[in-house]
């Protein structure tokens, strides 16, 4: 379904969605991040500050409270994400193409009920990129593209005054038709200017991973390289670049204790974050990964080796948000380029 | 809160084991009538109350905290009550500096033979956080 | 696999005993159904035990699938959830969740001789093994087992192993010598060179602290074991159990899925982040 | 004005005399314009150094993690000292460092720079000033910072784009110091002490709790904040581990009885305890570097709090943070006339 909407009636079709609860960009101290939308929306953003990822996968997630009285078997219950459909508006591509990655992870070898309970409940309405919102996007050299629609139920692409608004899955046509008469046929006017603005898009210059086909196998040979150690000697060990990252998934599972008599509280998952030191430590003290250098490697070798030697495809989808907000100036881009360079 | 159940607020106190909280006891044995309202924790020493203690006492849910020692020049461990005076200084200023209501933090000297001044300090501080309500800025919330 | 992967089942502590005290301690666990039956495992497989308010650990499975009633978890307290194990008297319910992991293809090595090599708590991952293969002796040529404790007290399974005696090779060691201490004396690897099992259609089946593994697996190769007749288990810190939580991997592969056990073949080629 | 061919040279003389193990300073990143942490060895890499007004990050964490490293490796000295650029806020952090006997004097050499009448910019600032333009250098001249863009060279004066805390600073130049480059423009004033702070604390005690729990709800609990602070070294912190705090020695018994005092959610409440206790932790230690708050990826204004305990040290106390080695720690001194009529 390929239809035309002006921009004045966007508005407009998100009023129609009754049946959502719609998302889109907005600033707060300064920083771009979704948010429940009441009024006028905007799609003039960069990129947002955090992916999309929350809507599938948040920060926290309870998944069953537990109460138990001294000496008698404790009770749980189960608690399932539930609510209104969620709708989210610009979406850029890059975060579009971490969608499907996810989805591999949390259905791959088991399937997790929270996780699928919470996309199945979202659509993505996505927004072109006529150029790059950031100084270090690189979807293109990952395999992605500023027109992407992979991940999205819907793309928009922005036409001067008004949006080419395509279908790309049936969730998409239903948010279209929720509002069936703001929309009109595009002419053929419309359709050569959207690949117009297509091809320019594409035509960007943007920063590049050099090799990305080569990664994965010269990341493998790399693995004791002293370059892991140089490469993160400035790192201090933070959370910024998993947690802004929209495929990163690893997390952590704690009882949180309300109260003691009876004991009661919830078990709930939490974002974690493999550069933080503690992340892989053995009880004993032992710690598999204990330098900075091997965690550097660990995030780097996930996302250009060990997800493309589990799945097919590279899991940095080149929104470049790591590199952008990284406290030190560690560039995955530099990093994963020097060290397949060095690989010879 | 219901009509039936006047609001009724958790004080934690955490008590100097030479003065305040011998203090208390001899308010209790005195018979000196005061609120229940607060939570004795008993401490070596006034010196010794990290400002965590405080933050995770309003974490689960205190309405005000007390730290209650020995009077200037009186510290068993000569100059403890130095120190917490300062750091209660600075916790107190930093509390109130995020917008926590003033009277929901206080920091009292109490001797081992002030019960009734113990009393007092209780049933003052009952009385300046009953009409502040419940404290919720800082207290763990129920998981919605 | 259920619906909701991360909701456990209840299960009673029926039965508790002190295996090693001191610091070190270890105590073994069986654990039964609340309520009606649960999963099976095979030899090998980890289970995730949570005890609430306090949160979740991955043990091994150290009773035999052959086990219906009861799954049998031997804990050494290290940490905060072993700890609260300890704490746990009979009566008590706890969480279990799984099994998780690979298991030893024990199908495979019958008609075969059979090698243990254990130390310390490293004889707990093995044990469903060496029970299931005695309880099936009649499907395995020789069973050898060697097993050793930093000191008499810290050997787990104690009596057990003396009631193997006679159908199996039960040689023990204690690193230092004691009084009143008639096996071996010496660290494990040395104790497995001291009787030098043959190679001959042979399985050696090691577990216990990476250190000793590094040597009997030295000491192996050297007594002409090929690297596909070794194998062992490993550990990593696990969260989930089921590859998403991203912290026991090895390279590409999460340990809680395609491991915990490997055969040297295999592990050789792995990066070395276990 | 500094030359930065002095810098290198003094750098490349150390290491090759051996007279430093290494030379902590600045070099040009890989992203754009921003200055990163650069660590030699080597006098050949001398010439990589900067100094421009990005150089934002205070080095003396290095000096931390170095000490760390040695711990770890079972080593108590390195021998000859670790060289180190330093600002004067960074120095201050050195001194406070070995006030608290971190490492000794003679184990760091400072190589001091003077900010003069400027300071380092702030990101943000400087993006909204720009309006999308990029920059790929930039450059101190006099009290004007020159920013090369593709639209050409861009002179703004330095303090429409400079940190608050450059702006609020009275002490630009490293006191604490072997060699220091630069005018000593102590006493320089380009806006009034804790300004930022006082223009926060005008508001009454409701707008203050609205804007904080705004800021609370915000933190995504990446601890960048705690990461990149050379203050917070501490092996374990009040929240989680952070570096090597379990060892194989740690006992069952130690590890079982560790408190938690806050759970990992992103949950106001813990978000609160979490950051307030720091401050706490940072009162009389914090030298206003800024960091904490130039690494917060949503923008909570940490530099407030730590403000606050620092103006409140001055005014009550009479403490300045990092001003003499020998010098007493704010919270385990005190004098007589300490203020107490809030007391019972």
């Amino acid at each position: 379904m390929e239809k035309i909407l002006e921009k004045k009636r966007v508005d407009d079709w998100v009023a129609a969605l009754t049946g959502y609860e719609v998302h889109a960009p907005a600033l707060e101290e300064g920083i771009w991040g979704y948010q429940p939308i009441n009024g006028p929306i905007r799609l003039d953003h960069t990129n947002t500050k955090q992916p999309p990822k929350e809507f599938a996968f948040p920060q926290r997630e309870v998944f069953f409270s537990f109460e138990q009285i001294k000496g008698e078997a404790p009770r749980l219950k189960q608690v399932m994400p539930s609510g209104p459909r969620h709708a989210v508006f610009g979406v850029r591509p890059c975060d579009g193409r971490g969608v499907p990655r996810m989805d591999k992870v949390f259905n791959d070898h088991a399937q997790d009920a929270y996780y699928n309970a919470r996309r199945k409940n979202v659509a993505y309405v996505g927004l072109a990129c006529n150029k790059p919102p950031s100084a270090n996007c690189f979807c293109l050299s990952v395999g992605g593209s500023p027109v992407s629609t992979d991940g999205l139920d819907v793309q928009l692409t922005d036409l001067g005054d008004r949006y080419f608004v395509k279908a790309i899955t049936e969730a998409g046509k239903d948010l279209m038709t929720a509002a069936g008469k703001l929309f009109a046929d595009p002419s053929a006017a419309d359709q050569k200017q959207l690949k117009q603005v297509h091809a320019a898009a594409v035509a960007h210059p943007q920063r590049a991973v050099n090799n990305p086909d080569q990664a994965p196998a010269k990341l493998k040979a790399s693995f004791k390289s002293p370059l892991w150690d140089e490469l993160a000697q400035a790192c201090i060990g933070c959370g910024i670049c998993t947690f802004l990252c929209p495929t990163c998934h690893c997390f952590d599972i704690n009882d949180e204790v309300q109260g003691k008599a009876p004991l009661n509280g919830q078990r709930v998952r939490t974002w974690d974050n493999c550069q933080f030191p503690d992340f892989t430590m053995h009880s004993s003290g032992h710690n598999p990964r204990e330098g900075t250098g091997a965690r550097l490697r660990q995030r780097v070798c996930h996302k250009f080796q060990y997800f493309y030697e589990n799945f097919g495809m590279h899991q940095c989808i080149g929104c470049g948000r790591c590199i952008t907000e990284c406290p030190v100036g560690i560039d995955i881009i530099h990093v994963v380029n020097k060290v397949v360079e060095n690989a010879g | 809160m219901s009509d039936q159940q006047p609001y009724e607020p958790k004080i934690v106190a955490f008590l100097c084991k030479w003065c305040s909280s011998a203090g208390s006891d001899l308010a209790g044995v005195s018979r000196i009538q005061y609120p229940a309202n607060a939570t004795p924790i008993t401490v070596p020493c006034t010196g010794a109350v990290s400002p965590m203690y405080i933050m995770s006492a309003f974490n689960k849910g205190a309405d005000g905290v007390l730290v209650s020692g020995c009077h200037i020049g009186d510290c068993h461990y000569l100059e403890g009550n130095y120190l917490a005076r300062r750091k209660m200084y600075l916790i107190m200023k930093l509390l109130e500096f995020i917008g926590v209501e003033q009277n929901r933090f206080r920091m009292s000297w109490v001797s081992a033979a002030e019960g009734a001044k113990f009393a007092q300090v209780i049933t003052d501080f009952v009385g300046d956080l009953r009409p502040l309500g419940p404290q919720d800025k800082l207290k763990r919330a129920e998981i919605k | 696999m259920p619906d909701n992967i991360y909701l456990p089942s209840l299960g009673r502590i029926a039965y508790i005993k002190d295996e090693v005290v001191g610091e070190r301690a270890i105590k073994t666990f069986h654990v039964e159904p609340l309520d009606g039956g649960w999963f099976d495992h095979d030899c090998g497989q980890c289970a995730m035990l949570s005890v609430f308010g306090r949160g979740e650990a991955m043990i091994s499975i150290a009773s035999s699938p052959l086990v219906k009633g009861y799954k049998q978890f031997s804990i050494m307290r290290v940490g905060r959830v072993s700890s609260a194990f300890h704490d746990l008297s009979v009566g008590d319910v706890v969480g279990i969740r799984g099994p998780y992991g690979n298991s030893f293809p024990i199908d495979d090595w019958r008609g075969k001789n059979l090698v243990f090599i254990g130390g310390g708590c490293g004889l707990a991952p093995i044990w469903p093994l060496i029970t299931t293969a005695v309880a099936q002796r009649g499907d395995f040529k020789d069973i050898t087992v060697f097993y050793g404790g930093r000191t008499s007290r810290d050997i787990m399974y104690r009596a057990e192993l003396e009631k193997l005696r006679g159908s199996v090779d039960v040689h023990l060691s204690i690193d230092k010598m004691e009084e009143g201490w008639d096996g071996y004396c010496g660290f494990v690897p040395a104790s497995v060179m001291n009787r030098d099992p043959s190679p001959q259609n042979a399985i050696a089946i090691t577990c216990g602290p990476p250190i000793m593994i590094k040597f009997v697996i030295q000491n192996l190769n050297k007594l002409g074991f090929k690297d596909e007749q070794i194998y062992t288990t490993i550990e990593n810190k696990m969260k989930c159990g089921i590859g998403k939580c991203g912290r026991c991997n090895v390279g590409k592969d999460y340990v809680c899925v395609k491991g915990p056990v490997y055969s040297w073949a295999e592990l050789k080629y792995l990066p070395e982040e276990y | 004005m500094i030359n930065l061919k002095d810098i290198r040279e003094t750098a490349r003389d150390m290491l090759a005399k051996g007279e430093a193990r290494a030379v902590i300073g600045y070099r040009r990143g890989s992203r754009g314009m921003l200055a990163e942490p650069a660590f030699l060895t080597k006098p050949e890499e001398a010439d990589e150094l900067v100094w421009d007004p990005t150089c934002f990050h205070n080095l003396s964490l290095y000096l931390v993690h170095d000490r760390k490293h040695l711990a770890h490796a079972g080593k108590n000295s390195g021998g000859a000292p670790v060289a180190i650029i330093a600002k004067g806020c960074d120095a201050r952090s050195i001194v406070v460092l070995m006030q608290e006997h971190y490492f000794k004097r003679e184990d760091v050499y400072i190589i001091g720079v003077s900010c003069e009448g400027t300071g380092v910019v702030d990101e943000r600032k400087l993006a909204t000033h720009l309006n999308g333009v990029q920059a790929s250098n930039a450059a101190f001249d006099g009290d004007d910072f020159v920013f090369t863009t593709a639209e050409g060279e861009k002179r703004i004066p330095a303090r429409e784009v400079m940190a608050d805390r450059c702006l609020e600073c009275r002490s630009p130049y490293p006191k604490e110091h072997n060699l220091v480059f630069g005018e000593d423009k102590t006493g320089r004033q380009l806006e009034a002490p804790f300004a930022a702070l006082d223009r926060f604390e005008a508001q009454g005690a409701g707008e203050r709790w609205e804007n904080w729990a705004r800021h609370f709800d915000r933190c995504i609990r990446c601890f960048a904040c705690r990461s990149v602070c050379p203050m917070c070294y501490c092996d374990e912190c009040v929240v989680d581990s952070i570096t090597f705090p379990v060892t194989t020695e740690t006992t069952a018994d130690e590890k079982a009885s560790r408190i938690r005092w806050i759970e990992r959610s992103a949950a106001r409440s813990e978000n609160i305890t979490y950051l307030m206790t720091r401050a706490m932790h940072l009162a009389g230690r914090c030298t206003d570097c800024g960091e904490c708050d130039r690494a917060c990826p949503v923008n909570v204004p940490i530099r407030l709090l730590n403000n606050k305990m620092e103006k409140e040290a001055r005014e009550q106390f009479g403490f300045e943070p990092g001003a003499s080695i020998g010098g007493p720690s704010l919270v385990a001194s005190f004098l007589d006339k300490d203020p107490g009529e809030f007391i019972r």
